[in-house]
């Protein structure tokens, strides 16, 4: 009796699961293709558990409504879909396809972290579909992007300083700050083992020690999937440095936590993707008072031009949970949205791509303190309106092709690599509390130490 | 070299404490039980999510945490493991399985970011001249505190004779009055409990993120196969080789092959001596 | 009504009948031994008493009827088991062993202890060694001593003689005259006909998987059959 | 010959038809998600070779894989990493790579087959971990280290091709390993598999047996492994070795029936388009995780797998048919 119950289920289970997989196809058959009153499609890939990718799938849904609402691209709506990688490189490259070809989608935004970006490029190589990837800053994709230009590289851009660039900037931070200001001559290189970490630290590692006469006394790497920091922070402390120059992106939070609970009694400066999460604190487990990193400059602490607070504003008031401040890269995300769209609107469209990627090449925008969108040079330098943020992408004959262009000496008023403090109390539960410390012209508070760090650590000049 | 010995003390003290739990279901259930390092996982979101989110006390935290994972291994045992115990191969791919699982209800509850939990005991010590965080001492003393419970609930009770006595002679076991499916029940939930514990500390000790059980059930597999499996003597001195042998090669060589070792150990005793050094 | 009832009692292995209509009875305190050739069902009719197969008939003690009883219950009821080559549990030493035996008896343990170690005054010599190390006398005492432990009105031994030397099979023999004083009753399952004929009141004959005779030791002696298979006359 | 190949001969007729009908409207997702599926229904089946037909539960299959990808990318990457500063063409990578896998499992895998059950499973972990670990570890600079090689030059480009690519090398596979356990081999294996003790009491080697199992499994993840990497272009560790590659192919086998090479082949389909049909209805790690109650649930309650439940079919049909034969109705 049991024995024919079974049976029966296994013939229901096998009706189920072949018209699970029949009815799909059916139905993908009937669709034709688009028809040209049809919307536009925007793709979204990256991790969507994460914080740094649900920052920017955020903002772009933010970004497509406002375009969507001022009457879409070319008289045509935007519509989002998207498909999670969930940091698996393989389920990076199915996204990608899945986006292209299930959905034919128009253009990419991407989310992903530097190896699935990684994994997908040969995809879009092949593809050829406009994407701007707001994440990664990995200098093998520019590589790509430079060596195979002509052969589908063109369509990608990346909306933010790539890795030599972003290296560039904490040199001069180490120049202005750690060499003049407090007259450090010895540190100790800190860095995990990411396409992040490496490329960064490559920088380094070749230009503070020439360049702002910071010694190097030793390097030490680790895996991001190193959950004891014991052990390296002890080699850290044996080399006795002036102070630590960490860089990390994936696998941040734990050696902060750790840092702050062996009270090593060293300096840390340097890069620190956590730290410039709202929810740093938390995550910290209250132990994020007095930390300090280096950032991209639109970062937590910072005062914001009204382009970028309407945009956190609208962010706040359409989602609280996690994390409830966009990251940097939603702030490129949606910036580099409307790039790409009114590059569309003067090429007439994304195809063909040689056009779009001619027009898109020659964004050059600035947001500016207290202005928007549209250019106001009269107000600036003497009037009260200064140069805040700052868009353009390197050509196709630079060796940094669809990056972001490095403004280093401040003619566009980018801030040259800006360094933000957590302070020591949390005194708002739901606002980041921190600072900017580095520039001069961008301080809003003061630097401490940790109170751990002794007296003759702390010297200065 | 006085930082390997006491880094790897401590190291050692936290595994044993988790391949225990391990060992045990292996030694009186015959199967391999992988969600067992979840449970881990678990257990630390767990009193993370009581001790910071919710703001209760530590002793609260810690009911929780091994409420919890003792829930979770007895659900694992009582939902299907029961009836597969003559077939290893199932139980062994299912709680696999079933671990994905939790990581990825975690992921749904917690986010894929690095948490950490705050110290349970503040503060650093200067152990011969190398730092010490106290929260691990904290760690590691309970570690033993539990190890030294277990013994002695496995040595001098009842039920943990009759514990004995099932993985040595099932039939004579049955036949002295010994229900096999209630004491395995008991060991699942021990097991279960151990890991509420470890998830505790080795989640304060490192940190929580949902992919946390990888590693630990990666160790706890070379200790548990070079102690010989089911035999809580031998986890006991094979956590140490291999806690040791990690910490040199994390000070000495390089902290990316921090695994290698003891899986490298785990393979010439497999094949040298497949019962492990203290299997019977 | 008697202590013990088995009536019509079957038990198969997989597909293969293994018991085939058996009954017997045994009367408190009385010791009876099941004789019979290897593989005729012996040991499977004590696994069947203590619940250990899954058989058809009836079988009632004490006048509990322990069809599909756990194997817990049945000691629990009162009913002792010491297997064929003892089923010990090697690691652990003697002592452990009867603590073992004494799992569902905690109430009774030091009394038990005591007796047991009056018995069999060697188990107390050794009690901390492990089972392995062992001779197989010791074993053999070791198994009757722990399903001494489970506190049993009823005895059921499983080839207690198996494999030992005579002088060795004397100092069994002993113990069973003293567990017959403390009142238990006993059922032997044995090859060695002359050590059962000697120690059991009743005998029955189980040749593939049937009783086929029962009597009193004498009147089996007599019988032409069992002389020419068992004593070889 | 013809007969017995029938439903093979009907079953590559059909996918060799199914590209004709993109022109047509027919999505050329399903073309991609039919070459995923390829792939992962080689890897399944070398699997099933291995662990299926013998019993020895392989859990380090992605280290054949993985071996064998990384010698192909590592020998063609475009920058040609190794000291001459010299790129091998495609034609001398890809058997370097099979025959990697081939000598890397004699090397490591095959000797631990001396230990069985669980062990042998812990083995073949410890064996992928390491070599994992390795790759990270040792000498970055040649492997990519984390990031792995992006970037490698493809055999065929484009969705088609590639589709008949992985059709070949696929339905190549599974005739090849679907005749072997059916002949008297596939029968000795499966009786390792029941009892290996009884087979060597038999007077019969088990050595030669797993061994030949073993290298057939191996020679076909190698193939797998080499042209998987070339189809997606790009290599790196924490993809080729994940534990979500290696429960990938156990479930497919798992669930698709172990031991009848059939069973895992079309596990290994119906769990590539099971991922991808829920990608739309369910929100990142929801998907996932329901992709991974579905596996729970079919190892729980339906142990041999899809073929089991194929023959529930059949045997129900016949008894049908026969007490309609017998009773009229």
């Amino acid at each position: 009796m049991k024995k024919k119950g079974l049976q029966k289920l296994g013939v229901l289970i096998s009706v189920v699961l072949a018209l699970a997989i029949v009815l799909p196809l059916a139905g993908g058959c009937t669709a034709g293709a688009p028809a040209p009153e049809e919307p536009w499609k925007c793709g979204y890939i990256g991790a969507l558990a994460t914080d740094v990718g649900r920052s920017s799938q955020r903002t772009t849904q933010i970004a497509i409504d406002e375009i969507n609402a001022a009457g879409g691209l070319l008289g045509r709506q935007i519509e989002y879909v998207e498909a999670d990688s969930t940091e698996e490189p393989l389920e990076g490259v199915k996204a990608y396809e899945y986006l292209a070809e299930h959905h034919k989608v128009d253009f990419i935004v991407s989310g992903c972290i530097d190896d699935v970006s990684l994994g997908w490029m040969p995809r879009l190589l092949e593809y050829k579909i406009p994407t701007l990837d707001t994440w990664t800053s990995a200098i093998r994709c520019i590589e790509i992007v430079h060596d195979d230009y002509e052969a589908g590289g063109k369509a990608y851009f990346m909306p933010h300083m790539n890795d030599y660039d972003q290296g560039a900037e904490y040199v001069a931070f180490a120049n202005d700050l750690l060499a003049a200001e407090m007259g450090w001559d010895t540190m100790v290189l800190y860095y995990e083992d990411t396409a992040y970490g490496c490329g960064v630290a490559e920088w380094v590692r070749d230009e503070i020690g020439p360049g702002a006469g910071i010694e190097t006394l030793g390097e030490v790497c680790y895996d991001i999937g190193t959950f004891d920091f014991t052990p390296v922070y002890s080699k850290i402390v044996a080399y006795d440095p002036d102070f630590i120059f960490h860089i990390c992106s994936v696998n941040c939070v734990p050696p902060s936590a750790a840092y702050v609970e062996m009270e090593i009694p060293i300096p840390i400066f340097g890069v620190n993707v956590a730290a410039c999460s709202a929810e740093f604190w938390d995550d910290m487990g209250g132990m994020a008072g007095g930390f300090n990193a280096t950032m991209p400059p639109p970062t937590i602490g910072l005062e914001w031009d009204p382009v970028s607070q309407a945009l956190i504003d609208k962010y706040k008031a359409r989602w609280t949970d996690r994390p409830i401040f966009p990251h940097f890269n939603g702030f490129n995300a949606y910036q580099g949205i409307y790039h790409m769209v009114e590059a569309a609107e003067r090429a007439g469209g994304f195809e063909p791509l040689d056009k779009w990627v001619k027009e898109m090449e020659k964004t050059d925008q600035i947001l500016w303190r207290y202005g928007g969108h549209e250019r106001r040079d009269d107000l600036s330098p003497t009037g009260q309106d200064i140069k805040w943020q700052y868009y353009m992408y390197y050509g196709p004959d630079h060796d940094y092709t669809h990056s972001c262009v490095l403004d280093q000496t401040g003619e566009h008023g980018r801030p040259g690599g800006m360094v933000m403090q957590w302070k020591l109390e949390k005194q708002d539960p739901l606002e980041a509390t921190v600072g900017i410390i580095h520039p001069e012209r961008w301080r809003n508070t003061e630097f401490v130490f940790v109170p751990w760090i002794p007296e003759e650590k702390r010297i200065q000049k | 070299m006085e930082q390997i010995l006491i880094q790897g003390a401590l190291l050692s003290g936290l595994y044993a404490l988790i391949a225990m739990g391990f060992t045990m279901i292996f030694g009186v259930g015959r199967v391999l039980n992988l969600a067992h390092a979840g449970y881990v996982m678990v257990a630390g979101y767990s009193y993370f999510w009581a001790t910071y989110m919710m703001g209760l006390p530590i002793v609260a935290g810690f009911a929780i945490a091994i409420a919890v994972s003792t829930g979770l291994a007895v659900g694992t045992y009582l939902g299907w493991v029961r009836r597969f115990l003559n077939d290893p191969t199932i139980v062994f791919v299912s709680t696999f399985i079933f671990a994905l699982i939790l990581e990825h209800v975690m992921t749904l509850a917690f986010f894929r970011e690095n948490i950490n939990v705050p110290p349970i005991v503040v503060g650093m010590t200067q152990v011969m001249g190398c730092p010490v965080s106290n929260n691990l001492v904290a760690a590691v003393i309970a570690s033993w505190a539990c190890i030294g419970a277990v013994l002695f609930f496995v040595r001098k009770t009842h039920m943990g004779r009759a514990m004995r006595a099932l993985a040595m002679d099932r039939r004579g076991a049955i036949i002295s009055g010994i229900n096999p499916d209630m004491v395995n029940l008991t060991t699942w939930a021990i097991s279960g409990a151990l890991a509420g514990v470890a998830g505790v500390f080795w989640g304060s000790y490192t940190f929580l993120v949902p992919s946390l059980w990888v590693l630990p059930l990666i160790m706890s597999f070379a200790i548990v196969v070079i102690g010989g499996l089911g035999s809580i003597e031998g986890t006991l001195a094979a956590a140490h080789i291999v806690g040791f042998m990690e910490t040199a090669t994390v000070l000495a060589i390089n902290d990316k092959l921090r695994s290698v070792p003891g899986l490298v150990i785990m393979i010439i005793v497999l094949l040298a001596r497949p019962k492990g050094l203290f299997g019977r | 009504m008697a202590f013990l009832e088995v009536k019509d009692l079957e038990a198969y292995y997989g597909k293969a009948q293994a018991l085939k209509s058996v009954s017997f009875n045994v009367e408190k305190g009385g010791c009876i031994g099941i004789i019979g050739p290897n593989g005729a069902g012996k040991s499977t009719l004590l696994d069947s008493i203590i619940g250990l197969t899954d058989w058809r008939g009836q079988i009632i003690f004490n006048g509990v009827d322990l069809h599909r009883l756990t194997p817990r219950a049945i000691v629990k009821l009162g009913i002792g088991y010491a297997p064929e080559r003892g089923n010990l549990f090697t690691y652990m030493d003697v002592k452990d062993n009867l603590l073992v035996g004494a799992y569902l008896a905690r109430e009774k343990i030091d009394e038990n202890l005591g007796e047991v170690f009056e018995m069999l005054p060697r188990l107390e010599e050794r009690q901390k060694q492990q089972a392995e190390t062992l001779s197989g006398g010791e074993r053999q005492m070791l198994s009757l001593g722990r399903a001494f432990m489970t506190d049993p009105k009823l005895l059921l031994l499983d080839e207690p003689t198996l494999g030992l030397a005579p002088i060795v099979i004397s100092r069994i023999a002993d113990v069973l005259e003293n567990l017959k004083k403390t009142g238990i009753t006993i059922v032997i399952a044995e090859q060695n006909v002359t050590f059962t004929m000697t120690h059991a009141e009743r005998l029955y004959l189980l040749e593939r998987g049937q009783l086929t005779m029962g009597g009193t030791p004498e009147e089996l002696r007599g019988e032409e059959y069992i002389s020419k298979t068992y004593f070889g006359v | 010959m013809i007969r017995r190949l029938r439903w093979w001969l009907i079953a590559i007729a059909v996918m060799c038809v199914l590209p004709l009908f993109v022109p047509l409207g027919f999505p050329v997702s399903v073309i991609r998600l039919l070459v995923m599926g390829s792939y992962l229904a080689i890897f399944a089946m070398s699997w099933d070779m291995m662990s299926g037909h013998t019993g020895y539960i392989s859990f380090g299959h992605p280290f054949l894989i993985g071996l064998a990808g990384y010698v192909t990318a590592f020998l063609s990457h475009q920058e040609g990493f190794q000291p001459p500063h010299i790129v091998l063409p495609l034609a001398v990578t890809l058997p370097l790579g099979v025959a990697a896998a081939v000598g890397g499992g004699m090397l490591f895998f095959f000797p631990s087959m001396r230990v069985r059950g669980p062990y042998f499973a812990l083995v073949s972990l410890a064996f992928m971990e390491i070599l994992h670990r390795l790759i990270i570890a040792v000498r970055p600079e040649f492997t990519g280290g984390d990031r792995g090689l992006p970037n490698l030059p493809s055999v065929v480009m484009g969705a088609i091709p590639n589709y008949y690519l992985s059709l070949g090398l696929m339905f190549a596979t599974a005739i090849g390993l679907w005749y072997v356990s059916r002949s008297n081999v596939g029968n000795v294996l499966k009786a390792i598999r029941m009892d290996e003790d009884v087979v060597e009491a038999s007077g019969i080697s088990t050595y030669r047996f797993k061994r030949f199992a073993f290298l057939l499994s191996a020679v076909t993840a190698g193939l797998g492994g080499v042209f998987y990497t070339h189809y997606l272009a790009s290599i790196n560790p924490r993809r080729a070795f994940s534990a979500i590659l290696l429960l990938d192919i156990i479930i497919s086998a798992v669930i698709g029936g172990m031991g009848t090479i059939v069973g895992p082949m079309f596990g290994g389909y119906f769990l590539t388009f099971i991922l991808e049909y829920l990608r739309p209805y369910l929100f990142g790690q929801w998907r996932l995780l329901a992709y991974a109650l579905v596996a729970i649930f079919m190892v729980i309650y339906k142990p041999k797998g899809f073929y089991g439940i194929a023959q529930d079919v059949a045997s129900w049909f016949q008894t049908r048919k026969r007490r309609s034969a017998q009773y009229g109705y």
